[in-house]
């Protein structure tokens, strides 16, 4: 029996495997280095930075839903000029693939980002996170904006030759308008999804259990939404996609593979299990053995 | 990390203790820490349960979790039996300060609040400086006295219904504390965070440094998922609980200072 | 201490609780009464009825997911008449309020069963589910194109003098630009929310879970959605709202009503527990005494 | 309903036997229904897991489920030990037909499909013109057959691996009993859906009535979310297996006839 191939190339980043630690939930990577060896997993995408530092939402920030949990991190996050000089500097010494996730509050910040992070050297690729209040438009997000998208994405692909991943919004009614806005801007692939929108109450206190009312629905709550998204983008769109949203198990991203993902990420379950990206890792190359599958690429898209 | 449930015993309604054996030595564990705990292997409940460690053998070989129930995850673990398996990360966060000067440190807890200085009694660490001011309702929830007591240091008691010790708040016990014995160098305290509050007050006065240990909503319990924060004193920034804390000085955080 | 108030008026349907089975969760009522006497809950909907009986999707049609179901029942009903004729004599002697959902494939067909419906007596309200396929429109959902929305609530509207409640998709980009929509066009209440569209597949043999491929998500899973799109709503019409969407307890239920919800509808749950809305109903006062209410109806949009 | 748990019996790797006490009486189930099963209380496993009633008492004091495990709710059911509580809805379906005519009703099953003639034999349906044929890949799945030899039943069995009486399927095996002893005046079915398809072509060819039990998905059980639905035969339009069947004529169904 041949050892199935896992490797995969993401829109030229050739990651080891197909698990890449999600935004957000792995901080910059190196906290996780007491759980796990970076070399083992695919990559990971650091926290969305912002030009200046900030600080974030107020607090209560998350709490716990039916499978799932909500956050209102906010922002939170040291800031490009921090994380190029404390934060990069460890990160490049680690060997796996980096992506930086990044956001701003204005078409201009967004590429001003994508020009200084393009200089950085140890940076494998980008991730726009454009689920981000837009503060020229009311606070409305950039992400559920037709024309918003296509400018933003355009103008950064523009600021930047590393690969440029956009990480769409699944709060639209039709994701795959927002999928071929990016392909048509020159994307080199999109991440599927984000958060959805939600909220929840404490009935005693009659207040939101989140102090910015709403926040953001991850964990295994949202997977069946994301692999129907991941699979809408896959028949509509030519760039790779990285599936997000719920994966929990090493047969959740053979699930996501066979909807069309290219790459998957992992949030939610990186707090449940710190080493979890490393374990499904290990599982994969058995698992694509069972199924009689030699080379993973083999599966992408391929529900019939 | 793995462990299993030596002991689980039912201290008072709603309150139970877990004896807990790591398959493998935890290393440094600090009175003050705690740790994020699995509950089930299912996506319900989904994230781990902070809780703090109790009891602790210095070697990491052994040590304990004071929990009262209070939702699905609390619940489902005191179902635990000897000989269960438990998923435990940790020790996380910092911990009472272990090296102070002062000749005087009282610890005040409420409830399940006791449960930190238990590590400190079992390992001796501040000998007899150290001393407990323990408050609960009513005296079936003053919980695990005699582990202080038999480990030779003192207790005094408040109940608010008066059914043992002092009648009242234990503040009001700390206060008249302070008028008979005279203040102490330093105080730390872990307990619901309106007694906490009014602690810090009483503090503040007497200009006591307190050492307060903090809870928050937690998602990761290592400083990555930033779910944790509270706001600084005086400052618009936020600290993670669990890795700025949950120790924190009183005047260092603004939930105990409003 | 005074026996709480949870009756409530929606739009003139007077409910003895606010708590009413969902469609298709709850067949044409009768089923459950081996389950739990109708006396006691505030109503039910019917599964959705169309003008012609219709067979539905071809199986399997249903499958479990975190928290959640998938489901792509489809228009699987009686027809009309049939449902005149031989559910609704029984449905009449049923002491509750009867709720009937009703959908089309065309504009022309929704209108002529709010028409036709509008003639029946025994009938509390009708409503309107938005979320079919519109067969002049290529396919896409009646309820996720706005003037589609607004000119087939427009005309239902002008078709019946029961009360009317548009049933609404959360598959949008903005549920209150549909909310207002159904407000301005005349509707009475809304429900909110229907189920989100998503998707699983088994990995072994690389097909879909549901024969349609995609179905709808439900279950405690979209609660924080729901909760979400029920105060977005109420934040933005006056007219009441039905709160759905993964209810599986009593808190769940004053969780909707601060949320904005005058009354709420079970769904996934009547299979897990068919006698849950009564269930539910028994314990919904003894919670307003803990909570220190008089009347549920006090608690409506309350959340600070 | 709420159920006890009076005994819970490995059978074979991965299949066990849960013998239970409804706290009332379940009245008038019939041989080949089913009941709902809840898992647990979270909301994983959300929905009810459909189980056939194996042997049961006709006074609905007491009844069996005979269960594989296959994922989540299966395994999580394998845990239960006597005393604990299940919650059980039921009994639904139509069972197999107990007024039959004919002088010899051949069962034939494989796996877990052995479940139903339980409740046949045990309270004696069919006298001495039944015949139970049961077919499994090895002598070790070849569940239960004491249950029929000791109350009289002739019991033919199968082995793919040959390890035990008939070396090949159990449509084989029903193959070499028509040549041997003539056809039957009618079968009855439980098993893998193949092993039902491959004898629905038995049982047309020889022209003998087959009363197959059928399986799905289902949520409910009993006929209202529509979910359980499979095409009758010739036509275009849906049984509820619940409601209409679980057993059906194979002549009826689609799905044994393709
Ligand atoms: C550092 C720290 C140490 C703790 N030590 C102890 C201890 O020694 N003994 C003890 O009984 N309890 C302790 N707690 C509180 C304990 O974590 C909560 O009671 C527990 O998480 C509630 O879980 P549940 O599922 O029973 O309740 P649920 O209400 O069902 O929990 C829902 C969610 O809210 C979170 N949550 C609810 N209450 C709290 C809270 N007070 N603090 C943090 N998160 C909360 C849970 O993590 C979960 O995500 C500690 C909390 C922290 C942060
Ligand atoms: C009428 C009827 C009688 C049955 N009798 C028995 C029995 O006596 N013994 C036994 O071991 N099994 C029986 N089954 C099959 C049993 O219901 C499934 O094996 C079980 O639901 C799987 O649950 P799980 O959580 O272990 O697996 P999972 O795969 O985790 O289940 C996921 C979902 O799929 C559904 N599902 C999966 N497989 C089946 C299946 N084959 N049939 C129906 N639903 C399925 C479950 O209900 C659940 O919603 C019967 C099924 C039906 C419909
Ligand atoms: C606490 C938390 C913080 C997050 N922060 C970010 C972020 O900064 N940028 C981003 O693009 N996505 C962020 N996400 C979204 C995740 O990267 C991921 O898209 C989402 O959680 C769905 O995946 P999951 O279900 O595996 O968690 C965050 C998610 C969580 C739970
Ligand atoms: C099996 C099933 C069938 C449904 N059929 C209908 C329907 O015919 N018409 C409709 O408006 N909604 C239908 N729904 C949606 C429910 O009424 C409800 O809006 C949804 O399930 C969310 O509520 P829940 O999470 O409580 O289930 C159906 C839901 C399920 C699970
Ligand atoms: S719990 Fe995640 S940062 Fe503190
Ligand atoms: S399981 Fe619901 S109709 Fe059969």
């Amino acid at each position: 029996m041949n050892t199935p191939n896992i490797s995969v190339n993401l829109a030229g980043i050739n990651l080891r495997n197909p698990i890449i630690a999600a935004s957000g939930t792995f901080g910059y990577g190196l906290a996780f280095q007491n759980f796990l060896d970076l070399g083992n997993i695919g990559g990971f995408v650091t926290k969305g930075i912002s030009l200046k530092p900030r600080v974030g939402n107020p607090d209560p920030r998350i709490c716990e839903t039916p499978s799932g949990m909500l956050n209102s991190i906010g922002l939170h996050n040291v800031g490009l000029e921090k994380f190029i000089t404390s934060k990069m500097p460890e990160i490049r010494k680690v060997d796996t693939s980096v992506i930086v996730n990044f956001f701003g509050e204005t078409v201009e910040e967004y590429v001003e980002l994508a020009n200084r992070l393009d200089q950085v050297e140890g940076i494998d690729g980008l991730e726009m996170n454009i689920s981000c209040p837009n503060v020229n438009k009311g606070g409305s997000s950039f992400g559920t904006d037709l024309s918003v998208t296509c400018n933003v994405v355009n103008l950064c692909r523009k600021a930047t030759k590393k690969p440029l991943i956009v990480k769409l919004s699944p709060n639209v009614g039709d994701i795959v308008e927002f999928a071929k806005a990016c392909e048509d801007n020159g994307a080199d692939a999109i991440s599927a999804i984000n958060t959805l929108v939600g909220m929840a109450i404490d009935i005693k206190s009659r207040k939101p259990l989140l102090a910015k009312r709403t926040g953001g629905l991850s964990g295994p709550a949202i997977k069946p939404i994301a692999v129907r998204m991941v699979n809408e983008c896959y028949r509509s769109v030519k760039i790779p996609i990285i599936g997000i949203g719920g994966i929990a198990t090493v047969q959740d991203i053979i699930e996501f593979t066979l909807a069309g993902a290219t790459a998957i990420q992992i949030g939610t379950m990186n707090f449940v299990d710190p080493a979890i990206c490393e374990k499904l890792a290990a599982e994969l190359a058995p698992l694509l053995n069972e199924l009689g599958v030699d080379n993973l690429h083999d599966l992408i898209g391929q529900v019939s | 990390m793995n462990c299993i449930i030596l002991k689980n015993q039912k201290l008072a309604e709603g309150f139970f203790y877990l004896s807990i054996k790591p398959k493998a030595l935890i290393g440094g564990i600090k009175a003050g820490q705690f740790v994020m705990v699995r509950v089930g292997t299912s996506s319900v409940p989904l994230l781990r349960r902070p809780m703090g460690i109790a009891d602790f053998k210095v070697d990491g070989s052994e040590f304990g979790l004071l929990i009262q129930i209070t939702g699905i995850g609390t619940r489902l673990l005191s179902n635990l039996v000897p000989g269960d398996n438990l998923d435990v990360l940790g020790p996380f966060g910092n911990g009472f300060p272990p090296d102070l000067k002062g000749e005087k440190i009282w610890a005040v807890a409420g409830g399940t609040g006791v449960a930190p200085f238990m590590g400190i009694a079992a390992n001796n660490i501040f000998g007899n400086k150290f001393k407990l001011l323990l408050g609960a309702r009513s005296a079936d929830f003053l919980l695990q006295t005699s582990f202080f007591s038999d480990r030779g240091i003192p207790v005094d008691v408040s109940t608010e219904d008066s059914t043992k010790g002092f009648g009242g708040l234990v503040t009001e016990l700390v206060d008249k504390n302070i008028k008979s014995n005279g203040k102490p160098d330093v105080m730390f305290t872990c307990g619901p965070i309106s007694m906490m509050k009014a602690l810090a007050s009483v503090a503040d006065e007497h200009n006591i440094p307190l050492y307060a240990s903090l809870e928050n909503r937690m998602a990761c319990g290592f400083g990555v998922c930033l779910g944790c924060v509270l706001k600084k004193q005086n400052e618009d920034r936020f600290f993670t609980v669990c890795r700025k804390g949950p120790v924190f000085l009183s005047s260092e955080v603004e939930i105990l200072n409003t």
